[in-house]
């Protein structure tokens, strides 16, 4: 799968974009985070105020609980500030 | 009951900059009796960190944004009756006073022209995935999200 | 209770065609957030009377025109925090497609520009002192008053 | 006095502007729309219809009962129809 990572969460992460092979036992968004978290301290410091975080799934806002499979894309963001 | 749907529609990331007067003329299209436009400045001052601003700089989710404002645009011409919509958001760097989004809207009657513009830049605060980072000349700080925009939105719910 | 009247103010009443991105420019005072601009454009066309028109044209009432204007805008920088407002109106003979009349407004929120500009259009359109005769090639008639344009004021009287 | 009339009234009354010597009992707009058409038809013509009328009194909207002088500058015209 495709992970994108956008603003302060991008440079937390320290990378824009990421394959990642996702393991069988991952299932959903919230499984997906906790698995990262598992990883290192740069996606646990990204990922520490979940009500900052807002994610979509193939380029759709998505909730925590979204189903995901291998062939997604998915992207984590913290609320927009444009226009 | 959704309106037809036959409305120009525009949509454009870019960081060079607009020109309102060319934009309106392409807006004229099925013989509209109004136009209305909004365009965004980039403001020099930060009031609630009470900061000069030096510059500020834009990123945005390729392929997403267009998703979202063209969904917003689509919502907005099922609402009221509309010939043409263009919206043209810049990214990269910018300068206090320099234009940073225009939404223009032309109609055959104003208030839906109004009503439109409206309703395509409230949600576009609140939904299209940009994220500004403010450069005060010593620091850089990421825009935090403004909850006025999360009332802005409210008035288009029924 | 008032709010404090520091709007830079400009009212034309003019022959002359106007570029919107100039008049955006000079709306560029005290640093705006936001600019709201409404255009009315001649149409070719008189949906009430399945008319074509070929050209109409303006005559106003020099000097009340002016007053009635700086009422409803001064009446308008009462109601919301903008920094600047600039309404043109042309005179004279138009032709379909031409521009009529511009209503620029600036201010730090979007919604104090959007609702003053819809404001100060509703309120021109009964109460500033114009009257458009229509030419569809054959003969001239006078332009009767919409009636929408009564109800279109009712929003702002609370 | 002047008055000045404006749109399809100036076109009745065939011109745009008068100067005008209120008479001593002529003192509001109705009583000077009488008075004008007791003069000719194209006045009679001109405010046949009240509810077209819109009357300026030096250059604010006013009202068929307002008070009216020599000094004073009228209009009359339909309403408006800019925008």
């Amino acid at each position: 799968m495709i992970i994108k990572y956008f603003s302060w969460i991008r440079e937390h992460v320290g990378k824009s974009e990421e394959n990642f092979d996702l393991p069988s036992n991952v299932t959903t968004i919230n499984e997906l985070i906790e698995h990262l978290n598992g990883l290192n301290n740069q996606y646990k410091h990204a990922f520490a105020k979940r009500d900052l975080i807002k994610i979509a799934v193939n380029k759709k806002y998505s909730p925590f609980e979204t189903k995901i499979n291998n062939n997604d894309e998915v992207a984590f963001f913290p609320p927009v500030t444009g226009g | 009951m959704k309106k037809k749907h036959t409305a120009i529609i525009d949509v454009r990331i870019q960081s060079d900059d607009f020109d309102v007067t060319k934009e309106n003329n392409k807006l004229q299209n099925d013989e509209p009796g109004a136009i209305v436009n909004f365009v965004g400045i980039v403001r020099g001052f930060d009031e609630k960190k009470n900061e000069s601003i030096k510059s500020l700089t834009l990123e945005h989710y390729p392929g997403m944004t267009e998703l979202e404002i063209e969904n917003i645009v689509n919502e907005s011409c099922e609402r009221w009756s509309i010939s043409a919509v263009t919206v043209i958001h810049r990214i990269g760097k910018l300068l206090p006073s320099n234009q940073i989004v225009f939404v223009g809207v032309a109609s055959k009657h104003r208030q839906d022209s109004f009503d439109a513009c409206n309703f395509v830049m409230d949600w576009l605060k609140t939904q299209a995935p940009f994220w500004k980072i403010e450069d005060d000349g010593n620091k850089k700080k990421w825009v935090e999200f403004n909850s006025r925009d999360n009332d802005a939105v409210k008035k288009w719910i029924v």
